[in-house]
């Protein structure tokens, strides 16, 4: 299940419906991302993340229905926002059953691995110095390269 | 052809979209970014370096070198940030 | 933070707690494991968790402080159920929030691997075939030995 | 001193728990287990192989070759399988 919006969400209750629609799965393995409260020791007034409309959906789909083919899961969620966002808000809900745990976790680190480099959205930064565009990590990259070698 | 731009790639054009005619001559998505590069000189900055320019044809990521084929949209942005 | 007992516990409340007491860590990973419904083709009719009171949690605040030291974590928690339980019942909660995901992936698997095979813990699985002790699996001592390496 | 049984090994000997007089020949867990292996069928059959049985002293892991020390309490179970 895939949801892009500029709508908070509830982890517990996501989490408590993909948990009661997994079937036989044994393991449930969730990611949360929060926006930060600082950066590079300066505080973050706000992150603002901006998508490609359509292009978001489709790409996050893809990604999800390739780490359900992957490591079989039986369930999976993608809730990400868009939009001005306080510090602490949460940006970013990913949510995995598999019927193992080993599974569950490599595909929530895949899915999240994707989400950070491969997904269209960009994160703007604000601080008291200004505001500016969260550059692509070289980790990020470093990251994603693990999951094409054991394709 | 519509073009979208985003993040800084659109700030530096100073649109989020054009529609443009394309000339024949150009024949892949980097072809395309230096062909739009001459419209303004937010264009000439947004792509003055293709190595941090990400490209996308009809909502599907693309490299520099891929043809344009049949592709209706095509999309300019940095390097993508999610999660 | 760590409890033991036969009480189920509401894994939402749970995160939710630990995301709003994680103060600047913009992630948070989470493991919850469920009861399977089937243990090699046969249905399971109940699932009782034996365990060594005392010893049960001491050894769990042992690897929840070697997490907290190893990964950097802001905050964690670990919520294990013992007694008897039916099939799609919760056992297991794991929860650690970190400044960034990589590590919250990390420690979250490390707990959970390490709660696998060294906490005293025991099941037995009743099927309509009779009741059996779960073996430990050498899957599970494998997991162990990359935490091992990496120490 | 004090031993506690668990699970398989509980069923086997038909005891959770049991305080013995410890002779001062048992040096380790595993002399111990062998020790107490004499007490009954049930111990035979719970301690007839070592690799399968995990000791703790005092509530902490043991090897079979660690030293009783001051223990006051020891367990003796099969592999855990928690989680």
């Amino acid at each position: 299940m895939i949801r892009v919006g500029p709508e908070d969400f509830d982890p517990g209750r996501e989490l408590a419906a993909l948990e009661a629609d997994g079937g036989e799965a044994g393991a449930l393995v969730s990611f949360l991302g929060t926006v930060r409260v600082r950066s590079e020791g300066a505080p973050i007034l706000s992150l603002t993340i901006e998508h490609y409309p359509g292009m978001t959906e489709r790409a996050l789909a893809a990604m999800e229905r390739e780490a359900t083919r992957r490591f079989g899961l039986t369930g999976s969620l993608i809730l990400h926002r868009v939009g001005r966002l306080k510090p602490g808000a949460r940006i970013v809900l990913v949510g995995v059953r598999a019927p193992h745990r080993a599974a569950a976790f490599e595909a929530c680190a895949f899915l999240t691995d994707f989400l950070k480099s491969r997904a269209p959205f960009w994160k703007k930064e604000e601080t008291p110095g200004g505001a500016r565009w969260v550059g692509a990590k070289a980790s990020d990259e470093a990251a994603l390269a693990r999951w094409e070698r054991g394709a | 052809m519509k073009i979208l731009y985003f993040s800084s790639v659109r700030e530096a054009i100073g649109l989020a979209e054009e529609e443009v005619e394309v000339p024949g001559h150009v024949r892949t998505a980097g072809d395309l970014a230096r062909w739009l590069s001459g419209r303004s000189e937010g264009h000439a900055r947004a792509f003055a370096d293709l190595a941090h320019v990400r490209a996308a044809f009809d909502m599907a990521l693309c490299e520099m070198d891929t043809p344009l084929g049949t592709a209706r949209e095509a999309a300019f942005f940095p390097p993508m940030t999610g999660g």
